[in-house]
C-alpha cells in the first residue's frame, strides 16, 4: 500500500468584507494555493471565537489562520482591533503551553490583495507542513 | 431535520473544468439531511433557477446549498430564487467552489475533493440554519442638526430643500458659527459675511427649519429612525417671538462693560446684547451674569424701553422633547487655548494675537472697524510676524498641542499676510512655517501670489521666543534654509493656533454612542467609503467635528451628510439585516462586556425578573440588542463569556459545524 | 499572627448586627480542626460569638458569594474583605454582578494565609491543634509529644508569598491600617516557564494538566467565573463535558477557562488554592496578566470600579499577534 | 504469614510485574501520591493515601461503552470493549478496600454492570494496614479496622519488613508467585503493630463520631431538617467531594461526535452539579441545598436503607481534606445528627 503523502489541513477564517473578497480575487486572478486550505466565511474577524480555533485543532486541523481587514479598515470600524488583542493573548497562551506558535496566525488581507492572500496561504501551508502533523492539540477520538 | 437540496453549478467550464461536478453532486447526496442533489451548467440562469424552484416544490426542501461561485457574487440571486419558491431566503448557503476552488486548483482530483468538502461544510451549516426575517422599524421624518455653523446651516438647508423638516440646535444666541467671525475667505477673497448671511436668512425664512438657538442637546435615546431627543432651551430673558431686534435695549443698557465674545473679548458689549448685526434669530439676549436686574433685582431699564414688551426676567430654561429620524453632528471647532504657549508671550503682550483675533481686527464690523491696529496702543503696526503650526504637528509626547495638522492655517495665514501687504504696503510681513501645505483648488497659486506678488517673507523655521521689550516684540527665530538665527523687532505677532473639536463634542458623543478618536474628533463609519456617517446608524457627521476642514470642504461634506439623511428619511420603514446578534437572557450575566465592544451602541441593559432554578425569583440585568442598530459584526459574541450572545446566520453552532465538516 | 483579633471582629460585627446596619454577615465559621474553616452566613450574635473565627486559615474569598447572597437577604449583608478580596469585589461591581447598596464591606488587613499542606510537609500528619504564637504557629500532632513551632512565613500559601497588594481598594469601613500595593515577584514563575523551550513547557503542562479531574472547583471558586450558565455546563456550547476525556480536553478546558477570565482575573489565587490535584492553575491566569501588562500597559483588574478590561478595549497602535513571540526582553 | 524485608520489596514488585500490571501509590512530581503502574525505579510511596481513590481501577472516571461509525447516512455499531487482563492494585488502605464492597452492591446487583464486573473479576487487591492515620480519618466510625484491612491479600508494613496474609483464592495465587521472595514468619510483629494502631485510632479527633442517628428509615427524620439550609449555603457546587470519594458511584452516559461517528461513553457525574440527572422535563433537584442534601442523605440514609444498614461512606477523610470550603460529611453528621439520635 502506498503511504499517503502528508498534507497539512488548514482552516482559514476570512472576514466577509476584505479577506474573503481577497480570496475571491486570488481566484479571479487564478493565483493558486494549496487545496489543503479551506476557508470559512465570517462577517468579521472579531467573530472568531478561540473555541473555533481549538475545535479545528481537535478535529484534525494542522494550522489555523484568521484573516481580516487591515487595522483601520474594518467594515465595522473596530472589529479587527479586538481580533488583534484576543488573538495576541490566545496565541501567546498556546505558546506558553508549548504548542507550536507557527500553527496559528493572523494576517490582514484587503479585498484588493488577492496576490497577498495566495502568497500568505502558500507560505503558511509550507510552514505548517514543515511542522508535521498537529500532535499537541489533537483529539485521538477524532482520528478513529 | 432539514430537507436539503444541493445544486452544483458548472459555471460552463469555469467550475466543471477542474471539478467533477457530477461526482460532487453524487457525494453530497449521502450527507445527512440531503434529499436532493443535482448539477447544471448555469445555476444562476433562469433555467438553473427554475431547477431550484421546482426542486423546492417537488421535494419539500427546507434548505438549499448551491455549490457555485462566491456568495459575494450570487448569494443575493439564490436567496431571491428561494424566496420566490416560498422558502425563507436565509435558508440558502453557498459553497464557493469557483473562486476558492476550481480557479485556484489545477488538478481535477484535488479540485473535486475540495469541492466535496466545501459542499459538506455548507450542508452542515444549512442543517442548522433557521429562517430569518429582517426587522422593520418606522422612520420619523424629521432631522436634527446639532450646531449652527456653516456645516449645520448647509446640511439643514439641503435636507429642508428635499422637503423634510429640520431642527437646528445652536448653543450660541445666533447661528453662523466661526464663519460669521471671519473677514475674507480664501482663495477667492470674497467676504465671509457676504456669502454666509444670505444663507442664514434662508435658514430663518425656511418653513421646514426650526432654530433652537441658545440651546443644547440634553439627552438622546432611541435609535436610527426613532431618536428621542431632549433639548434644553436656555432662558434668554427675552421673548423670542416678540422681540423685533430693534436694538433699543442694547443701546440703553447701563451694564456696558462685558467682554464681547463675538470679538473674542477685544471690546465690550452690554448685558443685553445681539451678537452681531446679521444675527439669526435677530433677538436680544440678557447675560444673567452681567445683568443688574437679574443679579440684584435693580434696574429693569430694558423692560421699560422695549416697545414690544419682549423682556421677561422670569424666563426659565425650557426642555423640548422631539422625535427625530436622523441626527447630524456639526459641532465644529475652536482654536486651542494659547495659555500654555508662554514662549510666544501671548499672556504678556496684547500685541500677540491669534489668527482668529486678527480676523476680527481686520473685519469692518470688528472692534477696530477693520483698521489694522496694535491692540495695546492702537498704533499702526509696521512689522508683523505670523507664526504657523502653533500647537499643531506637535510631538505625540509633548505636553501641549496636538499631533495632527490643523489643515486650514497655511491658507488663512497666506490670506492674512497677503491682505495686510495689499492694504498696508508700508508693512513688512514675515511668515514662519514648518511646511507650507496648500493642496486644494487654486490654493498653491494663492500662496505663491502672497510670496511673489505681495512680497510676504516666508521663512522656513520656527519662532523660538517672543519677548516684549518697550513697544516692540523681540522675535527670536531660526531660518532653517540659510541656517541662521534671526532677530526681528515686530509690532504685532499673529499665532496660527491649532484647532480642536468643540468641548461639547465629547459629552454629545457619549449621548449618541458615537465613537471618537483620541483627539475627540468623531470617527467615521468607514474612513474611505462612509466618511460622513458615524458608526452609529442614523448619526451623521458634518464639518470640522470629524476633522479639520476649510469652508469648501465643510460645505461639501454638509451636502453629503444631508443626502445621506435624505436617503434615510425618504424611507417609510427601515429593513434591517437579519444576521444580527441576540442574547439568550437566561444565560446573560449582564456583565457589559458585549456593550463595551459594540461599535454601534446597539446593546442596552434591562432589569428583568427571572424564575430561578430553585423556584425563587430574581431580578437580573440582561443585555438587549436593538435589531435596528446592530450591524452583525459579532464582536459581542466572543466578548461574552457565557456564550449567551450569538449571531444569527453565523451562530456558534453553525461555524463549529463547518469546522467539523472541513476537518473530518 | 493576624493583627486584628477575632474578638475585635466579633465585637464590631455584633454591634452592626444589633443596630440594624446589617442583617447578615458573611464570615468564617470554625471547623472540626483549626484549619478547616467554612464560609458561612451568620444572622445572630450568638452564632457569631460561638462559631466565628479569624486566623491564618481564613483564605476563602467571599466576593463571589455576594452575587447569590445579596439577592437572598433583606437589608444589607456584611462582608469581610481581605485586601486581595477587594479587587474581586470591585471587578464584580464593574460587571454589575451585585447591588453595592446591599453590601456593607468591612476591610481587614491580612498578614498572609497559611497553607495546611505546607504545615503538614514540615510537621507531618495527624494535626490536633494549631495556635498562633507570635510569628509562629504552634502545631500539636498525634505523633509528637511536644508541639512544633513553625514560622508562619515558611508555611504561607504561594499566593500570599507573592502578595500583590495589602491595600484595600474597596470598603465601607476599614479595621486596622491599610497597606500598600506591593512590588511582588508573582510573575517570576511565569517567566521561568517562558524561558523554557516549547518542548519543556509542553511536558510541564502535560504533566500538570493530566492530573485534572474536572471537578470544576477552580471555576466554582473563581470570583470572575460567575456566569449564569457556564459554557462547560451547557451542552449546546460544544465544549461541555463532565470528565476530561483526554489530554486535548484537559488543555482546552484550562485554556478556555483562563481566556474567559483574561483581563478580568484579579489574581486572587483561589483556583490554585482549591484545586484538589495541586495544579498551579494561577500560572495560566498570571500568564495572561503578564502578557496584558506587557502588550497593553499595566492593568490590574478590580483596582477601580468601571475600568475597561483590556480585551474589550483596543488602541490603533496595538501590537500584532505575530509580534508577541519576538518582542524579546523589551524591558531589559 | 510470610514476610519480605523492605529492602527487597522492589523485587516483589518486579516479580509480580512479570505477569501482571501492578499499580501502587507512587509520589508524583508535586509530592502527592498517585496510583501508578510500577516499573523499575518507581518507589512505593510512604504517603497515607492517594488523593484519587483506587475506585478508578474498577469504575474509571471515563470509559467508552460503544461506538457508532457513520458514513454518509449509514450507521454501523462497533463493540469497542477491550479484553481485560488480571492486574494487581497494591497498597490499598482499609477504607478504600471497603469502598469496593460498597461499589459492588451497586454495580454487581441485578442488572449486573458487565464493564465493572469484568474489571472487578480481573483485579487483585493487596491491602496494607495503616500505621500513621491522619486527623481526618474516621474509618472506625463505619466499623473498619485500619490495622486489619480486607482484600485478597493483607499486608503490614513495619520499620524493616512487609508481612503478608492471603485472604482469598486470588490472594493465594498472588502469594504463590512471590513465594521464593518471601519467608514464613510468626505474627508477633504484626500483632504489636495492630495494638499500636488500635491505640492511635482511639486518640483520633474523630474517634467518637457516631452513625447512631443515621441509617435506613430515617428519611422523614432528616429530609426537612432546617440545618440543611445552613450547611449548604456556601457550597460551591463543584464536584471535588464526589470525585475524590471512593464510594461515589454516579455516572452520566454521553455521546461524543468524532466527525466520523459517535463514541458513547460514561463518565463520573456529581450530584453536586446543576445538570445532574437532568431529564426532559428539567431537573429534579433545583437548588444547591437539594443537591447537597441528596449527597449526604444518600450516604447516610438511602444507601443503608437498601443495603442492610451499611453506610455509603468509609471515613477515608478525602473530602475533609479537599473540599474548597471545608464542608464535609463529618460536619453534616455532627450538625444534623447531633440532636436527632434517639
Amino acid at each position: 500500500m502506498q503511504v499517503k503523502e502528508y498534507k497539512p489541513l488548514i482552516v482559514a477564517f476570512c472576514c466577509n468584507w476584505c479577506s474573503y473578497a481577497g480570496a475571491d480575487l486570488a481566484g479571479n486572478n487564478r493565483l493558486s494555493y494549496p487545496a489543503d486550505v479551506k476557508i470559512i466565511r465570517v462577517p468579521c474577524s472579531c467573530r472568531v471565537n478561540p473555541m473555533f480555533i481549538l475545535r479545528a485543532f481537535q478535529r484534525g486541523a494542522d494550522g489555523v489562520i484568521i484573516c481580516g481587514c487591515h487595522p483601520g479598515d474594518c467594515h465595522y470600524t473596530s472589529g479587527n482591533y479586538y481580533t488583534r488583542r484576543r488573538m495576541a493573548a490566545l496565541f501567546s497562551m498556546l505558546d506558553f503551553l508549548g504548542i507550536e506558535k507557527e500553527r496559528t496566525r493572523v494576517e490582514w488581507v484587503s479585498a484588493a490583495e488577492g496576490a497577498k492572500f495566495a502568497a500568505t496561504m502558500n507560505e503558511f501551508a509550507e510552514t505548517v507542513a514543515s511542522l508535521g502533523e498537529n500532535k499537541r492539540l489533537e483529539d485521538l477520538r477524532c482520528k478513529r | 431535520m432539514q430537507r436539503v437540496g444541493v445544486f452544483v453549478c458548472w459555471c460552463g467550464s469555469n467550475i466543471a473544468g477542474t471539478v467533477d461536478v457530477a461526482a460532487v453532486a453524487e457525494a453530497l447526496k449521502n450527507e445527512p439531511g440531503v434529499v436532493f442533489s443535482t448539477d447544471y451548467q448555469y445555476m444562476c440562469s433562469q433555467a438553473g433557477q427554475d431547477i431550484i424552484k421546482n426542486a423546492i416544490a417537488e421535494h419539500n426542501l427546507t434548505g438549499i446549498v448551491v455549490c457555485s461561485c462566491s456568495p459575494r457574487m450570487h448569494e443575493a440571486t439564490f436567496r431571491k430564487t428561494a424566496a420566490a419558491a416560498g422558502l425563507n431566503p436565509y435558508m440558502v448557503e453557498i459553497a464557493n467552489i469557483r473562486e476558492q476552488c476550481s480557479w485556484v486548483h489545477k488538478d481535477m482530483l484535488t479540485g473535486t475533493e475540495k469541492a466535496i468538502i466545501l459542499g459538506k461544510a455548507a450542508v452542515a451549516k444549512v442543517n442548522l440554519n433557521t429562517p430569518l426575517t429582517p426587522g422593520e422599524s418606522p422612520v420619523t421624518k424629521r432631522a436634527l442638526v446639532i450646531g449652527g455653523g456653516i456645516a449645520g446651516i448647509q446640511t439643514a438647508l439641503d435636507i429642508a430643500d428635499a422637503g423634510f423638516p429640520v431642527d437646528i440646535v445652536e448653543k450660541q444666541p445666533t447661528i453662523g458659527g466661526k464663519m460669521a467671525q471671519l473677514d475674507k475667505t480664501f482663495p477667492t477673497l470674497d467676504c465671509a459675511a457676504c456669502i454666509l448671511t444670505p444663507k442664514m436668512v434662508d435658514v430663518a425664512q425656511n418653513e421646514k427649519i426650526r432654530i433652537f438657538s441658545y440651546s443644547e442637546v440634553e439627552e438622546v435615546g432611541g435609535f436610527v429612525g426613532n431618536f428621542d431627543v431632549k433639548i434644553k432651551k436656555k432662558a434668554r430673558f427675552v421673548k423670542e417671538d416678540i422681540c423685533t431686534g430693534c436694538g433699543a435695549c442694547v443701546e440703553k443698557c447701563p451694564m456696558k462693560k462685558n467682554p464681547n465674545e463675538f470679538n473674542l473679548g477685544m471690546d465690550n458689549r452690554p448685558a443685553i446684547y445681539i451678537p452681531f448685526a446679521q444675527a439669526v434669530p435677530k433677538v436680544a439676549t440678557i447675560d444673567p451674569n452681567a445683568c443688574n436686574m437679574l443679579k440684584n433685582g435693580k434696574c429693569g431699564l430694558c423692560a421699560r424701553i422695549c416697545a414690544a414688551g419682549a423682556i421677561d426676567y422670569t424666563q426659565k430654561d425650557e426642555i423640548i422633547e422631539e422625535k427625530y429620524g436622523a441626527i447630524v453632528v456639526a459641532t465644529g471647532f475652536n482654536p486651542i487655548s494659547m495659555e500654555k504657549f508662554d514662549e510666544f508671550a501671548y499672556n504678556q503682550s496684547k500685541d500677540v494675537i491669534t489668527s482668529l483675533e486678527f480676523e476680527r481686527l481686520t473685519n469692518a464690523a470688528g472692534p477696530s472697524a477693520g483698521k489694522l491696529i496694535r491692540p495695546s496702543d492702537g498704533k499702526h503696526p509696521h512689522t508683523i510676524v505670523f507664526v504657523q503650526c502653533v500647537g499643531s504637528r506637535c510631538d505625540a509626547c509633548a505636553e501641549k498641542g496636538k499631533e495632527y495638522c490643523s489643515k486650514i492655517c497655511c491658507m488663512y495665514t497666506a490670506k492674512h499676510a497677503m491682505l495686510t501687504r495689499d492694504k498696508y504696503p508700508d508693512t513688512e510681513v514675515y511668515v514662519f512655517y514648518i511646511d507650507v501645505r496648500t493642496p486644494g483648488k487654486n490654493f498653491d497659486e494663492f500662496y505663491r501670489r502672497a510670496v511673489e506678488e505681495f512680497g510676504v517673507k516666508y521663512i522656513k523655521g520656527m519662532v523660538g521666543k517672543v519677548t516684549p521689550e518697550g513697544d516692540k516684540l523681540k522675535v527670536q527665530a531660526s531660518d532653517l534654509l540659510s541656517n541662521k538665527q534671526l532677530h526681528i523687532d515686530a509690532d504685532l505677532v499673529v499665532l496660527a493656533a491649532a484647532i480642536e473639536p468643540d468641548k461639547s463634542a465629547r459629552p454629545l458623543a457619549t449621548m449618541l454612542t458615537a465613537s471618537m478618536d483620541t483627539n475627540d474628533f468623531f470617527t467615521e463609519a468607514h474612513p474611505k467609503l462612509r466618511p460622513v456617517e458615524s458608526p452609529t446608524a442614523g448619526v451623521f457627521l458634518s464639518g470640522a467635528c470629524q476633522g479639520p476642514k476649510d469652508i469648501p470642504e465643510t460645505v461639501s461634506q454638509a451636502g453629503a451628510a444631508a443626502s445621506k439623511v435624505i436617503g434615510l428619511l425618504a424611507k417609510d420603514k427601515l429593513t434591517g439585516n437579519p444576521c444580527i446578534a441576540s442574547s439568550n437572557e437566561l444565560m446573560c450575566n449582564g456583565c457589559s462586556s458585549c456593550e463595551r465592544v459594540c461599535p454601534y451602541g446597539a446593546i442596552t441593559y434591562v432589569d428583568k425578573e427571572f424564575r430561578m432554578p430553585d423556584r425563587t425569583t430574581k431580578i437580573r440585568r440582561v443585555a438587549s440588542v436593538n435589531p435596528a442598530v446592530c450591524q452583525g459584526c459579532g464582536a459581542c459574541t466572543v466578548a461574552c463569556p457565557s456564550g449567551a450572545m450569538d449571531l444569527k446566520g453565523f451562530a456558534n453552532s453553525q461555524i463549529i459545524a463547518e469546522v467539523d465538516a472541513i476537518c473530518k | 499572627m493576624q493583627k486584628i483579633t477575632k474578638d475585635q471582629l466579633v465585637e464590631k460585627t455584633v454591634a452592626l448586627l444589633s443596630d440594624g446596619t446589617v442583617s447578615a454577615v458573611l464570615g468564617w465559621s470554625r471547623g472540626e480542626f483549626d484549619y478547616d474553616i467554612t464560609p458561612a452566613v451568620f444572622k445572630t450574635a450568638e452564632d457569631l460569638k460561638e462559631n466565628f473565627v479569624w486566623n491564618d486559615f481564613c483564605g476563602a474569598n467571599f466576593s463571589k458569594y455576594l452575587v447569590a447572597q445579596t439577592g437572598k437577604v433583606e437589608g444589607k449583608i456584611l462582608v469581610f474583605l481581605k485586601p486581595c478580596d477587594t479587587y474581586s469585589f470591585n471587578q464584580l461591581l464593574t460587571e454589575h454582578r451585585f447591588d453595592r447598596e446591599k453590601v456593607y464591606a468591612v476591610g481587614i488587613p491580612c498578614e498572609g494565609m497559611a497553607d495546611i499542606a505546607k504545615v503538614k510537609e514540615i510537621v507531618g500528619d495527624g494535626i490536633v491543634s494549631i495556635e498562633a504564637d507570635g510569628e509562629n504557629l504552634k502545631v500539636s500532632t498525634l505523633y509528637e509529644d511536644a508541639p512544633a513551632l513553625v514560622n508562619a512565613k515558611d508555611v504561607m500559601a504561594e499566593r500570599c508569598v507573592n502578595c500583590k497588594s495589602k491595600k484595600h481598594v474597596a470598603y465601607d469601613e476599614l479595621m486596622g491600617d491599610d497597606g500598600e500595593v506591593i512590588e511582588s515577584n508573582r510573575f517570576d514563575e511565569v517567566a521561568r516557564l517562558e524561558a523554557m523551550t516549547p518542548d519543556e513547557r509542553f511536558a510541564f503542562w502535560q504533566n500538570e494538566l493530566s492530573r485534572c479531574i474536572r471537578c470544576n472547583a477552580c471555576r466554582d471558586a473563581c470570583p470572575a467565573c460567575t456566569c449564569e450558565k457556564c459554557v462547560f455546563d451547557n451542552p449546546a456550547s460544544s465544549v461541555e463535558n463532565k470528565a476530561p476525556a483526554n489530554s486535548f480536553e484537559e488543555k482546552m478546558f484550562h485554556i478556555i477557562r483562563a481566556f474567559h477570565v483574561a483581563g478580568r482575573c484579579t489574581d486572587c489565587g483561589e483556583c490554585s488554592r482549591v484545586c484538589p490535584q495541586n495544579i498551579p492553575l494561577h500560572l495560566l491566569n498570571r500568564k495572561f496578566i503578564k502578557d496584558i501588562n506587557e502588550f497593553y500597559g499595566e492593568y490590574q483588574a478590580g483596582a477601580e470600579v468601571g475600568s475597561r478590561a483590556p480585551l474589550v478595549d483596543y488602541t490603533t497602535e496595538d501590537l500584532e499577534p505575530g509580534e508577541v513571540f519576538d518582542r524579546g526582553d523589551k524591558d531589559a | 504469614m510470610r514476610k519480605v524485608s523492605l529492602d527487597s520489596i522492589n523485587k516483589v514488585f518486579a516479580k509480580i510485574s512479570e505477569s501482571n500490571k501492578l499499580y501502587l501509590p507512587v509520589d508524583g512530581s508535586d509530592g502527592v501520591a498517585v496510583y501508578t503502574e510500577w516499573s523499575e525505579g518507581k518507589e512505593w510511596s510512604n504517603a497515607l493515601n492517594t488523593v484519587r481513590s483506587p475506585k478508578d481501577f474498577f469504575f474509571p472516571q471515563m470509559e467508552n461503552l460503544m461506538e457508532f461509525k457513520t458514513s454518509g447516512k449509514n450507521i454501523e455499531l462497533v463493540d469497542i470493549r477491550d479484553e481485560k487482563e488480571d492486574f494487581v492494585i497494591f497498597g490499598v488502605r482499609a477504607c478504600d478496600v471497603r469502598s469496593f464492597d460498597i461499589l459492588d452492591r451497586v454495580f454487581l446487583s441485578d442488572p449486573v454492570d458487565s464493564f465493572y464486573a469484568s474489571r472487578r473479576e480481573h483485579g487483585i487487591i493487596v491491602s496494607v494496614a495503616c500505621s500513621k492515620p491522619s486527623e481526618t480519618c474516621f474509618c472506625k466510625t463505619f466499623g473498619i479496622d485500619a490495622a486489619n484491612p480486607d482484600g485478597d491479600v493483607t499486608a503490614w508494613k513495619t520499620e524493616d519488613s512487609v508481612y503478608f496474609v492471603a485472604n482469598t483464592e486470588k490472594g493465594e495465587a498472588f502469594m504463590k508467585k512471590i513465594e521464593d521472595l518471601t519467608e514464613e514468619c510468626d505474627d508477633s510483629a504484626v500483632t504489636a503493630q495492630k495494638e499500636r494502631i488500635a491505640k492511635i485510632m482511639e486518640k483520633l479527633p474523630l474517634a467518637d463520631l457516631s452513625t447512631d442517628a443515621f441509617g435506613g428509615g430515617k428519611t422523614d427524620t432528616f429530609f426537612n431538617a432546617p440545618e440543611w439550609d445552613e450547611l449548604s449555603q456556601t457550597c460551591l457546587g463543584c464536584g471535588t467531594c464526589t470525585f475524590v470519594c471512593p464510594t461515589c458511584q454516579c455516572y452520566d452516559i454521553k455521546d461524543f461526535n468524532t466527525g466520523n461517528g459517535v463514541i458513547r461513553y460514561r463518565c463520573w457525574d456529581s450530584c453536586m452539579y446543576s445538570e445532574f440527572t437532568k431529564m426532559a422535563h428539567g431537573n429534579n433537584r433545583l437548588s444547591q441545598k437539594e443537591r447537597f442534601r441528596q449527597r449526604f442523605m444518600h450516604k447516610l440514609v438511602y444507601y443503608p436503607e437498601n443495603n442492610e444498614g451499611i453506610f455509603g461512606c468509609v471515613g477515608c477523610g478525602r473530602c475533609l481534606a479537599k473540599c474548597p470550603i471545608s464542608m464535609n460529611i463529618v460536619k453534616v453528621m455532627k450538625k444534623i445528627g447531633g440532636n436527632k439520635s434517639e
